[in-house]
């Protein structure tokens, strides 16, 4: 994925958003950037699928994307987008379907190297909130739950957390530890009982985020095209550190957004 | 409500077991007489399938209709069908890792009004922690071991229990067993005697049967044995796990069952209509839409024959091929 | 030999997990080239299968062919190959719940022999101990907790930890996971990257493969992926836990393959007579036979075709229909 | 199966037992008749496995039984008889195959009323060997081990043992408890963890015995046809209880011997 960045400000001066990509693409084409070859990507529906099929598409075309109704090895039917994890459009092209229990006991062994989350809530440490605003025992806004977060938060090589960058999701403390993070930063995780994983990137409209080294803060590591340091720390609502070597990553090319649309049945709005 | 449910009562359901038929026998029955004997006020029910794929709504719809109350519905991921339940009065708890309507229609939104105003519980769990439940029941121990929920607020407020390893030290979530008093589960076929076989992703259903004190299935299609026994490793119930067969076409409509049907997106339309309409109200109305009918054939015979046409073709289009 | 096996390598076994490739790849070679790669002396390798049903015998050959020695073997249920491993030093421990030859052959003679001197080890466990001890490696925790040996002189034996359940205080077996080095394992069907497909009894073997450090499949038939995708369900190992896959037609000869040929009664009598006649000698002679070809193919080569041909179509006609 | 008991001396003496029927089967065929119709049988190769599908053919023809290697609701063929319960042989039938693992774990939920074992060596308490002769340490025989038995023993609700009666295998103490069966007796066995089942019948050529209450002591229940008391007590290591209303068997039917025959392809045999 470091091949997009772009080192220098300098370069990035030139550099402008796609004219016609809108956030949510901006994210999901993001997100298909850090997916190496090879590898086994717990997916989630929306956008997590959508970077996967991007990226089998494009760099990673030996990539095994996984979903939590227990496909293995499935293939995004163009126009076909599934509406859940666990529906007949999500398994399309499927090699194993195995049990949605036994699916997650596989990411507890080891075998999965990302998975991707999205959050209502995240903070410093990339714990991620999807229960509950206000207090948990009389909860202001109730909330879906984690569905399979939790688990892939807790269990995967490398957590990617994808949302749009605002100050009410990038709070100063999250009112439910949904899917842990780095919880309260250095060993504290390992300390928890979680002994791998933990989330590595954090992928919004405005930038890729990732943590720092120890104490696990979160730290912005590359700004979109056209977006500015301020602006996120504008959309922030807690301390941001920043990479001594901030990168701007790539605009999204017309290609990337060509097979995004044509993924989701919207070739008609293809540049 | 209902007291929560973390104390694992392996011994108790294996004592139960002593109390149900495990011959080879004819289970065959109505929903009606199904749910009239095994499903009782305050059970805690086990809702097969997950989300909107392969829901027991023949079952459910049949449980409205008799008007029971005050039920616990576990389930790892759950739909509209939830909210129904919730609305209705008939269970007043779920147990899951998420709610939520799907296809576009956001947070389910009377979930939110009834817990948020303390009127239903919410007992959250993450997936897979539901999952190791149901693997605990199935397998007759008290607990299983786990990282899933370690360090998160899901650990503290179920106030789970720890173990370290004996050899390694290591800590884990000990994870309770769970034995839903009754399973309600839908399959694609079925013998008379709840040999069953699941198609597609069997999800969590295998467990649940095995966990569960008494299991009401539903199938698309009973077929003799010996048209199981040309593939058995296909068949995921033993029939001895089962109470009660129960042949039901269109059993997990409006919802989808693989091979057979997708989800009927104009219901969940319908539901969202009429909840954003007249709110809890609404949802109430939905339900006794749905349980007016006298059964669940009477229900599907109602929808327009076209659209259900179209549901089994486009379902039937998606299979490998 | 060995040292004893009891404490659960999860942590090593995950981080090991880093130095393999999961990339949906061509993984196919031969078995000489997989056994040279990925099975050292003094490993421990899971043999796939029970008794005489689809054992891993061209893997196995092969591992007699290169000399390997001080193996530990793991097997829920062992035929004459544990004996034929041990009697040449290629192994020095069993870990399993049953050896013997079967097909009214009785004890297992050289197993007897080796153990009763002191020359071998049988490193005694349940059958579902076995099964659990794989489970949890697969699962990635330490430790399941079982009734299993509760109380027997195998449990003494082995000295296993006990542990408490942490809500309702029932004392069970902590059975401690394990991790193969390597696991041999013999399938119907797979595709060039490891996806496979067991047909009939599955026995432990998806287990074992998910537990294991390293695997390699051989296949009676390597399959285009897209013949796996018309039914899925039935893929039980999934590429990215397998290193390496070998076309390997009468792979389990001269065991069973379900659903491609029976057991050769006549190789079991073979091997007794042997034994009979020479002990261990004899044992030692009979794995020189089977070592003496140049590779699978070529010893199933020198086996009369009729005799093949007879198994096959008792082995299809025992096929449901 | 108490149908096929005589109560009094009296009317037994006038029994003598089958004249073709030999010791084994003599044995299957009184095992068969302790079987239930509608139960779940756990089988082993031989002998267990001709018992249940003799009872499967007379009283109980909605037995279901199961087979260690994970076949469910197995159909003997007659002539083939498997010679392991992990060959194609023995999934003849099946109306389910499942796991290896997962078969043992329904066993130990509890969905089995009865388990089938065989002896090497059996105690008082109905403790089985099958593992070594000797010193654990230095074994005079290795034995093959327990298979599924110890499992079967530890899980089941009600454990036959089925073996022949002989004072080498009717022994004091066992050299090795492979198989739990009352332990020490008492409360002991509960004690120890295993909080169901345990052996409730020993199948024998000369008697069949079962345990008496709280002691879980041995005891004859009651004699084959044509056997004396004082035959059992000289086959038996150990002091045997007798039942205070000692039973008789009826002797082996024409109909069952021809029945097992018939199954194990000896029908040439047939009385």
């Amino acid at each position: 994925m470091i091949d997009s960045l772009i080192g220098s400000a300098e370069q990035a001066l030139v550099l402008a958003q796609h004219p016609q990509a809108r956030p949510d693409e901006i994210m999901t084409i993001a997100a298909s950037r850090l997916l190496e070859d090879g590898k086994v990507l717990f997916a989630g529906i929306g956008q997590p699928l959508l970077a996967a099929a991007i990226a089998k598409r494009r760099q990673a075309p030996q990539l095994t994307v996984l979903l939590e109704g227990g496909m293995i090895g499935v293939e995004l039917k163009p126009g076909e987008v599934p509406a859940s994890t666990n529906e007949v459009r999500a398994a399309v092209g499927a090699q194993m379907l195995t049990g949605a229990t036994d699916i997650f006991l596989m990411a507890q062994r080891g075998f999965f190297d990302y998975g991707f989350i999205g959050a209502a809530q995240v903070d410093r440490y990339g714990n991620v909130n999807t229960s509950i605003v206000g207090d948990p025992a009389k909860p202001t806004v109730r909330l879906p739950g984690p569905g399979g977060a939790n688990d892939i938060a807790s269990m995967c090589n490398q957590v990617v957390i994808v949302t749009q960058h605002e100050p009410r999701r990038f709070v100063e403390q999250v009112d439910f530890v949904t899917s842990p993070g780095h919880l309260t930063g250095g060993t504290s995780r390992h300390d928890s009982g979680l002994l791998h994983g933990g989330p590595g990137w954090v992928v919004t409209d405005l930038a890729l985020l990732d943590f720092a080294p120890h104490s696990h803060r979160m730290r912005v590591r590359a700004l979109q095209a056209g977006a500015t340091l301020d602006q996120v720390h504008a959309a922030t609502g807690f301390e941001l550190l920043v990479h001594e070597e901030l990168g701007y990553l790539q605009p999204v090319a017309d290609v990337e957004l060509e097979v995004l649309r044509h993924l989701v049945g919207r070739a008609e709005e293809s540049p | 409500m209902s007291a929560r449910l973390i104390t694992p009562g392996t011994e108790a359901a294996r004592a139960d077991l002593s109390g149900h038929s495990r011959a080879a026998e004819d289970k065959r029955t109505t929903a009606a007489d199904a749910v009239r004997r095994l499903v009782t006020d305050g059970a805690v029910i086990g809702v097969g399938g997950t989300n909107h794929a392969r829901t027991p709504m023949a079952l459910l719809i049949e449980v409205l209709r008799q008007g029971r109350t005050g039920l616990t519905m576990t389930r790892p991921l759950s739909c509209f069908e939830a909210e129904v339940m919730l609305a209705t009065g008939a269970a007043d708890r779920v147990m899951t890792s998420w709610v939520g309507i799907g296809h576009g229609w956001g947070l389910a939104p009377v979930l939110r009004r009834l817990v948020e105003r303390g009127e239903a519980a919410f007992e959250e769990w993450s997936h897979l922690g539901i999952g190791l439940r149901y693997k605990a029941g199935a397998m007759g121990v008290p607990f299983l071991p786990t990282v899933s929920m370690l360090g998160s607020d899901i650990h503290r407020r179920l106030e789970l229990a720890t173990i370290a390893c004996p050899y390694t030290g290591q800590v884990l979530n000990a994870v309770p067993s769970l034995n839903p008093d009754v399973a309600l589960v839908h399959v694609q076929r079925a013998d008379a005697s709840g040999n069953a076989q699941i198609d597609g992703y069997q999800l969590m259903d295998a467990d649940l049967v095995l966990a569960s004190r008494r299991v009401i299935l539903t199938a698309e299609e009973i077929v003799p044995t010996d048209q199981l026994r040309l593939d058995p490793a296909r068949t995921l119930v033993p029939a001895f796990a089962v109470d009660a067969v129960v042949h039901q076409p269109m059993g997990a409509y409006p919802h989808e069952c693989y091979g057979h049907y997708e989800a009927d997106l104009d219901e969940f339309a319908a539901y969202m209509q009429a909840v954003r309409a007249d709110g809890l109200d609404g949802a109430r109305a939905y339900a006794a839409g749905l349980a007016s009918h006298a059964d669940h054939d009477a229900y599907t015979g109602s929808v327009d024959p076209g659209r259900l046409a179209a549901l089994r073709r486009t379902g039937e289009e998606l299979m490998p091929r």
